[in-house]
């Protein structure tokens, strides 16, 4: 009895630590599925956004001594433009020609930047002040830190104001007209190249911010964090149905959760994997995704 | 005789829309039969149900004889049935003769093993592939044209190669869904001439198509289809006077009986 | 003449252009799978991967001949291709690609946790077996099977299915089954490349073949020309050596790579030769060449 | 027509590279001028931090040499290769230096670039001195292949009779991080070490490199009773998992090896990582250092605003002393005839300590230094010296 109290005490504290995970996964999920949604481009470069905004956190905190939330701000808003920059720059000169090539522009600026800095900053992993002190709170036998709790606040937070956005403004009601259908939205007058930076400058401040709240919670940021996680949070994205912003939150907690529990069932040697056999067993029985629209052939 | 082509009751479901509703017809062999019936109709879906890109939910299809409902597309194309698309659907980067040549693909065998090792046989075949798309080629006129990109072409021109390709896998039934789209009068009469001619190689032509003057002077047996169900059929002369088929049209498209 | 003699004789030359032949192999048989057939892999170098331990162990346990072990590399490596084709193939595009990419991941994953392969230790100690002449000849080898391919009946089948999958399928081309050849064939080529690059470095790791080498040969690929044979060619030699050609740049050198990457795509978004026909170049320019003779 | 220009122009920067690049390495060096060393590793990328601090120890040794009138009366010379990290490029880095004709390669810390060096140096008869490769396999690759480090096979028992008979740990988890070779053979080596004096090993977790989310395994660890966690891994994840501990109550410390060592360490895990255990080669420890090695870190310091070498430098700074000696013992810079006094290396004193090789060139270390994280500083502990 005694046993089974445990394990479903351990089954229900790695469940709010898969979700913590999770709503980090989201955030960065988010930028993945909106540009996907829009362009059907993956941004590989996306994962690279995320670590600058973990180092321009780290940089506020450390050089300027700012307060964390400030930090978090202030990450949001360089991620902001360098997003709208590299679509200028590698994405938008390629609209229209093959599906590959703004994939390969894509990974070049991510190339670039990690490059760019591990020149700045150097190769290894820097520490990352603690800013919010180790305060535990108990639900039941559960542990939360406050950390935890800041987290899970501001991901719901970031995700409420964003799907205000997308819902009520203009400019949001422009995005959703664009990804519908790309040219009707261009012939009612909606300046696409517009909406799609704002797309990307939307999707890079949640990463931007993510990258913070990462760097705070686990306490270190390198050059080449956002590699794996870029890509698990891509398939956080595919996993929940690709262009759809609830799929994206929900695909980010379902991966982080999955990932918890598999290394708490033993499964942590997998732990990279876990993620891309999900990913492929829901595909192939749910070609687009856990709320993706269903795909008609179109003859 | 027993018909080329025979439908049963055959009914399919998009979501809640029900697109084609216990459709049943036959097509007799030799002869050059149209399926007519206002925009979303379901004509093309009956097309796209006949050569296995949809499964039908119900209902079956008999080609001689033998049972085809729900086999792949490219079964249905072996047994002898060819197609064009609404939509032209060429291979637009590659030349005139290479999409033609590829429509000859039921033609071979040769796969991977022949590809790499090009034994006699192999090379026999690609010149009986050859010999029947420069023939295609020759039905529709476009002989001489061989090496210039699908992409390229006119309008018209996409939808004669369209027909060549569908002509290359050496059919028996050939589907043309509104082969006549987007022509002029005098590219619509060679046309005709076209299926007629394609008709006299004794090859059965099944067409879909607005053009009711095109329909009623080439056909020889007409079904009408209204909102998933078919509500007439018979010679061009029986349809035109079937009530049934004037009020289909009635408000919606005006039939037009001129028959020049 | 002697700076040729002198070029050749020096074994680091030798060695960058025979990892350079190695890797085009391997982008060949990419080329097929996603310039000639149109599907996206962003998992090529897993079957690497899986020919190169195959033949490696084979090598160290068996004692098995080379030749045999090069082979079989190729073939369990075209094996897991059709493993992976029959399910995935069925998924277009974007999804391919990332269930392909998933799969690259798992296989590193496995051959880090499985013990016979040395887990991440990696394979130390494989006899060296692959020189310049043999690579150069499989390169050979491999764009002759490519042509080869490309002008027959199956390789128009495969054309077709990039062109337009729907009318392919109704031109009696059995998609999903050509797709997976397709598949077994690049995954082979990449495969027999795993396999001489075991034999050449003579140590392997899990972390040789992950997905960033995956995205290498794809940037090879599409960066020459994607479907276009001597494309491949251009895009591997410039890409494969552009580090060599970097050096001089120092730290600065994958910043210029990664610059390179996104003003080559912008600049020619086909790739280098991409939708370039080099016979009617070379015919052009035979022609123009008469004329001023004349 | 715009575009083209550009690319020809692309096309043409490329081309002027590799000329410029051939030339360097083709210029014909008569052998009589210097002897060249090479340096093999990672300037840029991943492990661009060893490959430095490496170099910087081989740059302090030349020096040294050629200030005292070079090597069998030429001038020494460091020739770099730098292959950013990435295995392929580090064999043709290799063999680029042995056409640089270098009397011996050094260098790479990591086990994995080791191992592909060591081939293509033993088929050219050409010494390899790894600074740091403590993996297993390493000197078997052929007889060429030498290392200048503390092994674990030598240290880690050592330790673990401490951490028995001083510090009296009974019970320990052990936390390996897979994927990591480093980590894998390491934990091979305590624990049948542990098993000898007597040290239960209540659970083992696994992590992964560079994963920062420790949770699931410090709750599984919560579950236990023990004295102590061995941590076989890297200091990035050492930090991150001693902080999750902290953050579930846990109040442990941990004791792992030189891969744990590194300012990062302390800089991450702040007051988690307290009272943490290291052992290692080499130490700043100017109270009980001989003259050697004291010189060897205040010129260090001087060179590199008053940082502290750390093993990397050092192993670096011995790599080269070690070959010089021998190539000084055989009066010939040919690896095949140096080789043999090299060999026969026997209590050779460097800054790191004592080196012997033994029968298998394995390297023989004295003593282990013993660190403990004190006040976000590594303080000695004990130093142990190693009898056997």
């Amino acid at each position: 009895m005694e046993y089974l109290w445990n394990l479903g005490q351990l089954i229900a504290q790695q469940t709010v630590n898969g979700i913590t995970l999770g709503a980090t996964y989201a955030l960065i999920a988010l930028g993945y599925t909106m540009v996907y949604g829009i362009i059907q481009l993956i941004n590989f470069a996306h994962g690279e956004v995320y670590m600058i905004g973990a180092f321009v956190g780290l940089i506020m905190i450390t050089t300027y001594e700012v307060n964390f939330f400030v930090a978090l701000l202030v990450a949001a808003l360089v991620c902001a433009p360098l997003a709208m920059l590299i679509e200028r720059v590698a994405y938008r000169p390629l609209r229209g020609s093959m599906r590959l090539a703004p994939l390969i522009s894509a990974l070049g600026v991510s190339i670039f930047l990690q490059t760019l800095m591990t020149l700045i900053q150097g190769p290894n992993p820097q520490g990352f002040p603690k800013v919010i002190t180790d305060t535990v709170y108990l639900l039941g036998p559960i542990k939360f830190s406050l950390v935890q709790v800041i987290i899970l606040v501001i991901a719901a937070l970031l995700m409420v104001i964003l799907n205000l956005i997308v819902k009520y403004t203009r400019t949001g009601k422009a995005m959703r007209a664009t990804s519908q259908d790309y040219d009707t939205a261009r012939l009612m007058g909606i300046n696409v190249n517009r909406t799609i930076s704002f797309t990307f400058a939307l999707g890079a401040a949640l990463a931007g911010a993510g990258g913070v709240l990462v760097g705070m919670y686990y306490g270190s940021v390198h050059p080449f964090m956002g590699v794996t996680v870029g890509l698990k949070c891509f398939c956080a994205a595919v996993l929940g149905g690709i262009g759809s912003i609830p799929g994206a939150m929900l695909g980010g907690i379902f991966l982080g959760v999955a990932e918890v529990l598999g290394v708490a069932i033993g499964l942590g040697t997998y732990r990279d994997a876990i993620a891309f056999a999900l990913l492929i067993l829901v595909l192939l029985f749910r070609p687009t995704g856990l709320l993706g629209r269903p795909i008609q052939r179109k003859v | 005789m027993s018909p080329l082509l025979e439908m049963k009751n055959v009914t399919i479901h998009f979501g809640g829309l029900t697109a084609v509703n216990g459709v049943s017809m036959t097509i007799e062999e030799r002869q050059i039969s149209a399926l007519i019936g206002p925009n979303g109709a379901g004509k093309s879906t009956i097309f796209n149900i006949i050569t296995g890109i949809y499964a039908p939910n119900g209902g079956h299809i008999y080609y001689r004889q033998e049972e085809i409902t729900g086999k792949k597309p490219h079964q249905i194309t072996g047994r002898g049935i060819a197609r064009t698309f609404q939509n032209i659907r060429l291979f637009g980067e590659l030349s005139v003769l290479e999409n033609v040549k590829i429509g000859g693909h039921c033609k071979g065998r040769a796969g991977l093993f022949g590809a790499l090792t090009r034994l006699p046989g192999v090379q026999k075949e690609e010149r009986l592939i050859m010999e029947k798309a420069r023939a295609a080629l020759a039905v529709v006129d476009l002989t001489g044209r061989e090496k210039e990109l699908a992409r390229n072409l006119s309008y018209g021109d996409q939808r004669r190669l369209e027909i060549a390709r569908a002509l290359a896998s050496g059919p028996q039934l050939l589907l043309l869904d509104e082969p006549a789209a987007g022509m002029n009068t005098l590219e619509k009469q060679t046309l005709m001439q076209t299926v007629q001619h394609i008709r006299d190689l004794g090859i059965t032509v099944m067409l879909v198509e607005h053009d009711m003057s095109f329909v009623m002077n080439l056909s020889d047996h007409v079904d009408v289809l209204d909102y998933g169900r078919k509500i007439a059929s018979g010679t061009p002369f029986e349809v035109q006077q079937n009530p049934a088929v004037i009020e289909a049209y009635l408000g919606k498209e005006p039939l037009d009986l001129e028959t020049d | 003449m002697e700076a040729i003699f002198d070029f050749f004789s020096n074994p680091y030359y030798i060695q960058i252009l025979t990892i350079t032949g190695v890797y085009l192999i391997a982008a060949l048989g990419l080329n097929l799978i996603t310039g000639i057939t149109g599907q996206f892999s962003f998992g090529h170098a897993a079957f690497m991967s899986i020919g190169a331990y195959t033949s490696s162990l084979l090598t160290l346990y068996l004692h098995t001949p080379f030749f045999l072990n090069l082979l079989l590399g190729g073939i369990i490596a075209a094996l897991f291709g059709v493993l992976l084709g029959f399910p995935s193939l069925r998924l277009t595009g974007d999804y391919l690609g990332i269930t392909t990419l998933g799969f690259g991941e798992i296989v590193r994953v496995v051959f880090i946790n499985t013990k016979i392969t040395g887990g991440a230790f990696g394979l130390a100690g494989i006899p060296r077996e692959t020189n310049i002449i043999l690579v150069y000849l499989i390169v050979v080898l491999t764009i002759i099977s490519l042509y080869l391919i490309k002008n027959s009946r199956f390789g128009r089948g495969l054309v077709a299915i990039r062109e337009d999958e729907i009318a392919a399928e109704a031109m009696g081309i059995n998609t999903l089954f050509y797709k997976v050849e397709a598949f077994a064939v690049g995954s082979f080529f990449a495969g027999i490349s795993g396999a001489l690059y075991a034999h050449l470095i003579q140590y392997i790791s899990p972390g040789d073949f992950g997905f960033s080498r995956s995205f290498e040969i794809l940037n090879f690929v599409v960066i020459g020309g994607l479907g276009s044979i001597p494309g491949t060619v251009v895009g591997t030699a410039i890409l494969a050596l552009a580090p060599e050609f970097l050096r001089f740049v120092q730290e600065y050198r994958m910043l210029i790579y990664g610059a390179l990457m996104v003003l080559m795509m912008t600049f020619r978004p086909r790739g280098l030769l991409g939708g370039v026909d080099l016979f009617q170049v070379w015919r052009n320019f035979r022609h123009k060449g008469l004329r001023e003779k004349i | 027509m715009k575009r083209k220009w550009y690319l020809f122009l692309l096309v043409a920067l490329m081309s002027a590279a590799l000329v410029v690049s051939g030339c360097g390495s083709n210029e014909k060096t008569t052998a009589g001028d210097t002897i060249k060393i090479g340096f093999l590793g990672g300037k840029t990328g991943n492990h661009a931090h060893y490959g430095i601090e490496t170099l910087k120890g081989m740059q302090m040794a030349v020096e040294d040499i050629n200030n005292a009138g070079g090597l069998l009366g030429k001038k020494v010379e460091i020739v770099e290769g730098d292959h950013g990290s990435n295995s392929s490029e580090a064999a043709s880095v290799t063999q680029k230096l042995i056409t640089q004709k270098v009397a011996a390669v050094i260098g790479d810390p990591t086990t994995g670039i080791t191992k592909l060096a060591a081939p293509i140096c033993q088929s050219n008869k050409v010494v390899l001195m790894s600074a740091g490769a403590v993996g297993t396999g390493v000197v078997e690759l052929g007889d060429y292949i030498f290392r200048d480090c503390l092994l674990d096979a030598v240290a880690a028992p050592v330790v673990t009779k401490y951490l028995a008979e001083d510090l009296k740990w009974k019970k320990v988890a052990l936390v390996t991080t897979t994927g990591l070779p480093y980590s894998e053979s390491l934990t091979s080596i305590f624990k049948p070490a542990l098993d000898k004096y007597g040290i239960e090993i209540v659970t083992e977790q696994n992590i992964m490199e560079k994963d920062n989310n420790f949770s699931a395994q410090v709750t599984a660890l919560a579950q236990k009773q023990f004295d102590g966690v061995i941590f076989t891994g890297y200091y990035n994840e050492g930090a991150l998992f001693m902080k999750e501990m902290r953050k579930q109550g846990l109040q442990q410390v941990m004791a792992g090896g030189d891969g744990l060592l590194g300012k990062e360490l302390y800089e991450i895990g702040e007051e988690a990582v307290e009272g943490s255990m290291v052992y290692t080669g080499f130490a700043v420890d100017t109270n009980n250092a001989v003259e050697k090695t004291k010189d060897f870190i205040e010129k260090y310091q001087a060179k590199n605003n008053n940082a502290q070498p750390d093993m990397f430098s050092a192993q670096g700074y011995d790599a080269v002393m070690l070959i010089a000696d021998a190539i000084k013992a055989a009066e010939s810079a040919d690896p095949t005839v140096y080789r043999e006094k090299l060999v026969q290396t026997k209590d050779w004193k460097g800054v790191t300590g004592t080196i012997s090789f033994d029968a298998n060139r394995e390297p023989i270390k004295s003593p282990v230094y013993l660190l403990e994280v004190k006040d976000k500083q590594f303080a000695v502990k004990t130093v142990i010296p190693v009898t056997d």
